[in-house]
């Protein structure tokens, strides 16, 4: 996860909680769950919070989140038979209320979850800033919650011993695509991101990659939240003829980028944006434009990861899209995989209680469909790498890590009027 | 020199469409004394309505202005009749109340209706032209002509013509208008009607350079409400060089400073604003109304 | 001066507005023959702006009738008023400040299509009040109360409406322009006939220059007659001429 | 709309008003203490956080009044007030710059330094009328908020800072009620005093009021400066509960946008309007959010437009202030306008309840 | 009125003031004694109301020097020159509107300077009680509580006249305060004039276009036109002047 939003500032940012207790969760009779699978009887149910945005500037990201979690509590109450603490089975509910992108709003239903809806455990909001805020309420009643959308790096400086990330931090995301652009001979790179926390975290994660793979770093530019137009840093950009361009921050500035690029005729030999192209949005909207631009990706469903639980990564993606009706995007994915996580250590602890549980989650180390999963004490995933996608022929395909790769890098791009 | 060529072309472009897009707010404020918070979302229903007609029925975007236009001009006319002409009695303040409603509800319906997803409309003004080492966007091109196009006739309506000047009179003395004979809730519908008509043309004009989704409005009343400021209130001279002042402050800046150029340009911008507004309050240009007239909110 | 047997113009009937909950206007009544010059008087507050306003329609009418020319124009719009044939001159300012004397006057003339007409009576207007002429092309919002006010009246003569209403039409004039303007509205009414409505506190000379007058009080009228009977009643003579 | 309402000038609250108010005080006082009470799920330390920030808002909310409803300068730019004093706070009390002050001190020091911003920017701005006033602070707020993420050494660019977290509710909640009941004490005093009268003198004709005595610039700094430290307190304690803080959580455009918002509602210049409208608001949108789900803000957005068309006077504008108390008051007026016209003995003497009929001063300028 | 031994009240010397081409007020010289009522006559548009403009300081002086006191105001601020014991009231009415007639008489009140501190109390009740007794006087009680924007044209002009007398300045300027008011009311205003003339010894300058009022009150009278000073003398002097008839009064 990231906080590539899709929206921007909503205006509708104060407080206003909105329910939207997960549906087909909310206390399913144990009847209808042992009646699908001959489960075990039903011993109670596990309660679990999370605030993800309905609305607001998050509200794309938030739906992938919520669909994530969703799943998953529809798999353990439907298919898995429940949660499994020490052969007792636990129907979960996810409480999830609407946090509306606004930090006091998302801290206050965190507190309600907490105080008034005596959640047992929770799941992290989308994005960065609201993980800040939030976390901070859980530390300080001591709940775990575990969290797959908060990659900055500043959410795991704290010193709290309640937070738990399933995905790679921010200053890894472009670590693989370097690698493999450094392989092919590039030499150069300029870097733009956009001015906050998490591509922040991203730009100076690439400065560091590009140092140790040998690259020279021509410029680096940041610009505001919202803009409107970059074509002031591509002139800029263009006329330092890099091998490498490496941006972002939102869905939107990476349309920005593709267009001003191609209006202006700048044409590096390879373009890694960090938030857009591994969504299929992109290459729907931008085109055939698309073709050649790098991203990271924390998760494809065409890697080679796997699990017992939901078998592989295909498998995921399958089931995802049959439930939804639109392919999960990584932040769907590690969603499930967060919920994924706060269950295996339960069942792994083999009970409600919450030290045991947060012990368990330090001792963690297993294998999900989306990647490795062993956490550090500081809470972060230590495990897991990151992935590189190329858009080819409007096809997003894995290239690198190596091992999960599914097809060669193209390389260099090809200009932008011989597509 | 080719590098300070190329950012002012970039300026100029970016001050075009600055131009066209506040000036239905600036008209609108200058008027009738409403600051219209929903400026952004009428942008983004003629962006979204440009982009269905090209995703569907796979019209050249700058061609629905043709459909936008006049679905836009309806759509105005209508909010003002039943929605804000029961307040303009009222100091001017409350249209903020009341359009600030507008906006909550449209930008959450378009949600609701078309996800909040980003969309981005295709277009067959593509590509560049070189002269030289310095590219002219035609895309971008083609909005500045049709953004001066849209001014220019914007200008001469309200100029030239009997209804134009009578909409300029009931922004001076809304009492004098009415004794006179002006229908002043007719002037004002249509005014707002046309405004929004040109708004909605700005969502049209920016569809294929920008995402399109619902929540991407507030910047763009931001932006519209400075330039507003930078213009004179109602000026159309005023609304295309205070466009392209700012266009090419933010481009110059964005380019010769490096590292935080582009952060630079946005706080020159509001800086420049305020030395302006300082020195010359009545905006570059003056306007509809000038300072001395200018109502206490 | 007589009065007239014919329909009158202006017929008020029992009139109830004001402003918000509370109406300042009680029943009044009021006549306006074809060819008159009739004077409102009274003390400040008394409700006569409030009266003008009622029948122009700028403030809603909430009991009682307004005829003009033969036909209801209760609580008609503003518009529809002045194409009836009503002209107002209102008490505070209201002029275009922004817009020059000339386009102030073009405004004035709104409703008419005619260009040729439009010009050659503002050039009738430019005659009354040559100052005018001399400013045509400054903005009217940088001259002075008087010369405003010049402007006003010329504006509501323009469109020779058969009444024209003015609230205070000498407030603020210097006294050759009072006069002239008196005497401008006596030549009117002898010459063409046009009927004149209007509001004085240089009630004196109201009261001469009309046929009859009203007095108006705590939103009633309280007297009526003559100009002349009127100046000579002792009480109204005490009470609203100033004592002398 | 509420512009009106402050004719309401010199309140004369009745006594049932008053034991009403006592005893809502006195609730507020021991709400928190309802945190202890074993088993209920109504006073948690979420519901005493919802308050918080209700009072916040209110404080927030009654100093934009103070410019914006009193004197008229309707500043689109107000939230700089509170960023910077949540900015001077998180810089103080961080120790990443080797300062690290208590609290306190730290609040104190980033009101201080809000304050002064007012003053530097007001000798400028305040010069400027009307909407070009208001544009102009909210360039200054968007130029603050740029300036913050450049300079990074300081202020941690888009980073943002951390601050020690520690959570107290009870705690907050006592200081920013705390905070609320002496701002808006302190509005009431204004506007009982002839500074505040002098200010909404301002508001009414600037020239006027300068020539007839008035120092309006030192008038104008003093409100400024004044609203400044008070919004100042606001965001180093918004900064302190928040934890963290960076440009974009604490610059936002909405947060002004939302005080103008309440202060209409409740009323423009008045002493109550900011305290009803910013309760009003975060209660309405409680209650929207319970029954409509995915619809809430369209509803609340209607719901806005229907109260701005339908009481156009503000809450307060609408209660009344002038006699009597609301109920009677407004039974009072329902009653008379069914049996108008000719109502009451002396009605054209008496003066109107208020000041302007829904054609507004018929006969003025715009 | 033998005036010629006491220190002028005001002065001005060869006062000018211009916009952009047009001159306004061209080199007028002027002075005011203590104890004095001063006509100021003129056609429209002469420049009367500019001239109180430039005495007030709303407008910059082009040319020339003001002396009030004995102190010159030529630069000073307005609320400085309304500190030193200058009111005026205006001829396009300026009161405030969403103040009540009480308030506005209030905040009327000068403060010569007093600080901000001070002002942060209520209105003391000798304030309060003089405010009253004006609004009195003015015939406004039943609108005491009322908002001046709901007053009538005349109201209001009676309102603009109490606010200058409020802060008991030592001169007043008077821009047309009479137009527009009942002519009963008028003859009250005058014998107040009058009585605050020679009980307190308080100076007028009053610009007026009804005659009777110029010539039953003022010792002196100036003519202005076109900006120029065309006459100057006592009321039957002026009156009598061919130039001031023809340029004012009309054939
Ligand atoms: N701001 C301005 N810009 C341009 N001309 C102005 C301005 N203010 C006043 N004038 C001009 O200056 C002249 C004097 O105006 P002023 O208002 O002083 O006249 P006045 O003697 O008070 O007349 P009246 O008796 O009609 O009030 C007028 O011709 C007017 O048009
Ligand atoms: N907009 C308004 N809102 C409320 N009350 C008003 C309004 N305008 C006038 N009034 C009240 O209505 C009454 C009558 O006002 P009106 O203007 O009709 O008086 P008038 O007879 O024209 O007096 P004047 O000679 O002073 O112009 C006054 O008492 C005034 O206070
Ligand atoms: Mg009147
Ligand atoms: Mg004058």
């Amino acid at each position: 996860g990231d906080d590539s939003d899709a929206g921007t500032e909503g205006q509708e940012t104060t407080a206003a909680p909105a329910t939207t207790a997960a549906p087909a969760t909310t206390a399913a009779p144990a009847t209808t769950a042992a009646g699908t699978t001959a489960a075990p009887a039903i011993a109670g149910t596990i309660r679990i919070g999370a605030a993800v945005s309905e609305t607001g500037k998050y509200a794309r990201e938030g739906k992938d989140t919520r669909q994530g979690y969703n799943l998953w509590a529809d798999w353990v109450n439907e298919e898995y038979g429940g949660v499994n603490i020490g052969g007792d089975r636990y129907e979960v509910e996810i409480v999830m209320y609407d946090d509306e992108g606004d930090p006091d709003t998302a801290a206050n239903l965190v507190e309600k979850l907490i105080t008034e809806d005596q959640v047992d455990f929770l799941l992290g909001p989308y994005s960065s800033g609201l993980t800040m805020s939030t976390s901070a309420i859980a530390e300080k009643y001591g709940v775990v919650m575990v969290e797959g959308n908060g990659a900055s790096e500043t959410i795991f400086e704290r010193g709290f011993k309640n937070i738990f990330a399933v995905l790679t931090p921010a200053g890894n995301y472009t670590q693989s695509a370097l690698k493999l652009l450094s392989d092919q001979g590039a030499k150069t790179v300029v870097v733009a991101y956009e001015d906050t926390a998490f591509p922040t975290s991203v730009a100076n994660g690439a400065l560091k990659w590009a140092e140790e793979y040998g690259m020279e770093v021509l410029g680096v530019e940041t610009y505001p939240k919202d803009v409107a137009d970059v074509s002031a840093i591509m002139t800029k950009f263009r006329d330092m003829e890099p091998d490498v361009f490496v941006g972002g921050g939102h869905f939107n500035d990476a349309l920005l980028f593709v267009r001003a690029a191609k209006e202006l005729n700048f044409t590096p030999d390879a373009m890694v944006i960090t938030v857009g192209p591994s969504n299929p949005k992109f290459v729907e909207e931008v085109g055939t434009d698309a073709n050649y631009i790098l991203g990271p990706t924390q998760w494809e469903g065409t890697m080679s990861w796997e699990d017992n639980w939901f078998g592989t990564a295909e498998d995921y993606y399958n089931r995802y899209s049959d439930k939804w009706g639109e392919a999960p995007t990584y932040q769907a994915a590690e969603s499930t995989a967060t919920a994924l996580a706060l269950m295996a250590a339960i069942e792994q602890a083999g009970t409600l209680d919450m030290d045991a549980v947060r012990q368990a989650l330090f001792d963690l180390d297993i294998m999900t469909f989306y990647g490795p999963i062993n956490f550090d004490d500081t809470g972060k995933n230590a495990a897991k790498p990151m992935g590189a996608i190329q858009i080819q022929d409007g096809v997003i395909n894995v290239v690198a890590p190596v091992e999960a790769a599914v097809t060669d890098l193209q390389f260099p791009m090809a200009p932008w009027t011989a597509r | 020199m080719d590098q300070f060529l190329q950012a002012v072309i970039n300026g100029i472009m970016l001050g075009g469409f600055y131009a066209a897009m506040m000036l239905g707010f600036s008209v609108i404020w200058g008027v009738m004394g409403v600051i219209n918070l929903a400026h952004g979302e009428f942008i983004m229903v003629g962006a979204y309505a440009t982009w269905v007609l090209n995703k569907e029925f796979g019209w050249e975007p700058f061609y629905a202005l043709a459909v936008v236009l006049p679905l836009m001009f309806v759509v105005g006319y209508i909010i003002q009749l039943v929605l804000i002409n029961r307040i303009v009695d009222q100091p001017h303040l409350v249209s903020l109340l009341v359009t600030f409603g507008l906006a909550i509800i449209i930008a959450n319906a378009m949600k609701l209706a078309y996800s909040a997803d980003p969309r981005l409309t295709e277009t067959g003004f593509a590509g560049a032209w070189e002269l030289g080492n310095v590219t002219v966007p035609v895309t971008k091109t083609v909005i500045l002509g049709v953004a001066l196009v849209i001014m220019g006739s914007l200008w001469a309506f309200l100029h030239r013509t009997k209804t134009g000047k009578s909409i300029r009179a009931a922004a001076q003395n809304k009492q004098a208008a009415r004794i006179v004979g002006i229908d002043i809730k007719k002037i004002y519908a249509l005014t707002f009607g046309i405004c929004i008509a040109i708004t909605g043309a700005a969502g049209t004009l920016i569809s294929p350079t920008q995402a399109v989704f619902p929540f991407m409005g507030p910047p763009l009343t931001l932006r519209a409400f400075a330039i507003t400021a930078l213009a004179g209130l109602g000026s159309i001279p005023g609304a295309l060089m205070g466009g392209m002042v700012l266009g090419l402050v933010e481009s110059l800046i964005g380019i010769y400073v490096s590292g935080i150029g582009t952060n630079l340009a946005i706080v020159s911008a509001f800086v420049l604003l305020v030395v302006v507004l300082v020195t010359r309050p009545q905006g570059l240009f003056g306007g509809l109304r000038p300072m001395e007239e200018a109502q206490p909110l | 001066m007589t009065a007239s047997t014919a329909p009158a113009l202006l017929e008020v009937r029992d009139l109830y507005a004001g402003y918000l909950d509370f109406d300042i206007l009680r029943g009044v009544d009021l006549e306006v023959h074809p060819g008159e010059i009739v004077c409102v008087i009274g003390p400040n507050g008394a409700g006569k702006s409030t009266v003008f306003r009622a029948i122009y329609g700028l403030i809603k009418v909430r009991k009682g009738l307004v005829r003009f020319d033969g036909g209801e124009i209760t609580n008609f719009a503003p518009q529809d008023v002045l194409r009836s044939g009503i002209a107002i001159v209102p008490q505070l300012r209201s002029v275009f400040p922004q817009m020059t004397v000339l386009e102030n006057l073009e405004m004035g003339m709104f409703l008419e299509k005619d260009r040729a007409r439009i010009r050659e009576r503002i050039d009738v207007i430019f005659g009354l009040f040559p100052r005018l002429a001399e400013r045509a092309r400054q903005r009217i919002g940088t001259m002075s109360g008087g010369e405003q006010r010049m402007l006003e009246i010329g504006r509501a003569l323009l469109l020779e409406p058969k009444l024209i209403m003015m609230d205070e039409p000498s407030a603020g004039l210097a006294p050759s322009i009072t006069r002239m303007i008196f005497d401008h509205i006596e030549r009117l009414n002898a010459e063409i006939g046009l009927t004149i409505l209007m509001i004085e506190q240089n009630a004196r000379q109201g009261l001469e220059t009309s046929h009859r007058g009203y007095v108006l009080e705590l939103g009633q009228n309280t007297y009526t007659g003559t100009g002349q009977e009127l100046i000579d009643n002792p009480e109204v003579r005490r009470a609203f001429l100033g004592a002398r | 709309m509420t512009v009106l309402a402050d004719v309401a000038a010199r309140p004369r609250g009745s006594t049932g008003r008053k034991i009403g108010l006592g005893l809502l005080l006195v609730f507020l006082v021991v709400l928190p203490l309802g945190t202890n009470i074993e088993g209920q799920t109504w006073v948690t330390n979420a519901r005493l956080f919802q308050f918080t920030q209700m009072f916040m808002l209110i404080t927030l909310a009654s100093n934009w009044n103070l410019t914006g409803g009193f004197t008229g300068y309707v500043d689109f730019g107000h939230a700089v007030f509170f960023g910077l004093g949540a900015y001077g706070t998180g810089i103080l009390m961080t120790q990443q710059h080797g300062i690290q002050w208590p609290f306190w001190a730290a609040v104190l020091g980033g009101a201080v330094v809000a304050a002064i911003f007012a003053v530097l920017v007001g000798f400028p701005t305040l010069r400027l009328k009307g909407p070009y006033f208001s544009i102009a602070m909210l360039g200054t707020f968007v130029a603050m908020r740029e300036i913050i993420r450049v300079t990074k050494p300081v202020t941690g660019g888009g980073v943002g800072l951390t601050l020690p977290p520690y959570l107290n509710r009870a705690l907050f909640y006592y200081l920013t009620f705390g905070l609320a009941v002496l701002v808006v004490s302190v509005m009431w005093w204004i506007r009982r005093s002839e500074f505040g009268s002098s200010l909404i003198a301002i508001r009414e004709d600037e020239v006027g009021a300068e020539m007839r005595g008035i120092d309006t610039t030192l008038h104008k700094i003093t409100a400024f400066a004044i609203a400044g430290f008070l919004s100042g307190i606001v965001g180093g304690m918004w900064a302190y509960q928040n934890t963290f803080i960076d440009p974009d959580v604490v610059f936002i455009e909405s947060r002004t946008v939302e005080l103008v918002m309440m202060t209409m509602l409740g009323g423009l210049g008045t002493v109550a309007g900011p305290v009803v409208g910013a309760a009003t608001i975060y209660w309405l949108r409680d209650v929207v959010w319970a029954a409509f789900f995915d619809w809430h803000l369209i509803v609340e957005g209607a719901l806005l437009i229907g109260i701005v068309l339908f009481v156009p006077t503000g809450i307060v504008g609408m209660l009344g202030d002038r006699s009597g108390t609301s109920l009677q008051r407004l039974w009072g007026r329902w009653l008379g306008s069914r049996d108008r016209p000719g109502a009451g003995p002396d009605p054209p003497r008496a003066a109107p309840p208020q000041p302007q009929g829904p054609q507004g001063d018929a006969g003025d300028e715009p | 009125m033998t005036a010629i031994a006491t220190e002028p009240l005001l002065e001005g010397r060869s006062v000018t003031k211009r916009f952009g081409g047009l001159i306004a007020v061209n080199d007028v010289d002027f002075v005011v004694y203590p104890r004095e009522i001063v006509g100021l006559i003129g056609p429209n548009g002469s420049g009367k109301t500019t001239l109180f403009d430039c005495l007030s300081r709303v407008q910059p002086i082009d040319g020339g020097r003001v002396f009030f006191k004995g102190v010159e105001i030529t630069r000073l601020k307005p609320h400085r020159v309304a500190h030193l014991g200058m009111a005026r009231t205006f001829q396009v009415i300026r009161v405030y509107r969403k103040l009540t007639v009480l308030e506005n008489l209030l905040v009327s009140r000068q403060w010569r300077g007093e600080s901000l501190w001070n002002q942060l109390r209520p209105s003391h009740p000798d304030t309060e009680g003089q405010a009253r007794r004006l609004i009195e006087f003015l015939t406004l009680e039943h609108l005491t509580d009322s908002p001046a924007g709901t007053l009538s044209g005349g109201q209001r002009r009676l309102l603009e006249l109490g606010m200058a007398l409020m802060p008991d300045p030592d001169l007043i300027l008077l821009d047309e305060a009479a137009s527009g008011v009942n002519p009963t009311l008028v003859e009250t205003i005058k014998d107040r004039i009058r009585a605050l003339n020679t009980e307190q010894g308080k100076a007028f300058l009053v610009v007026e276009h009804d005659m009777r009022f110029i010539a039953d009150m003022c010792s002196r009278v100036y003519v202005l036109n076109y900006g120029e000073k065309l006459a100057e003398g006592t009321p039957q002097e002026v009156m009598a002047n061919e130039a001031v008839i023809e340029a004012y009064f009309g054939a």
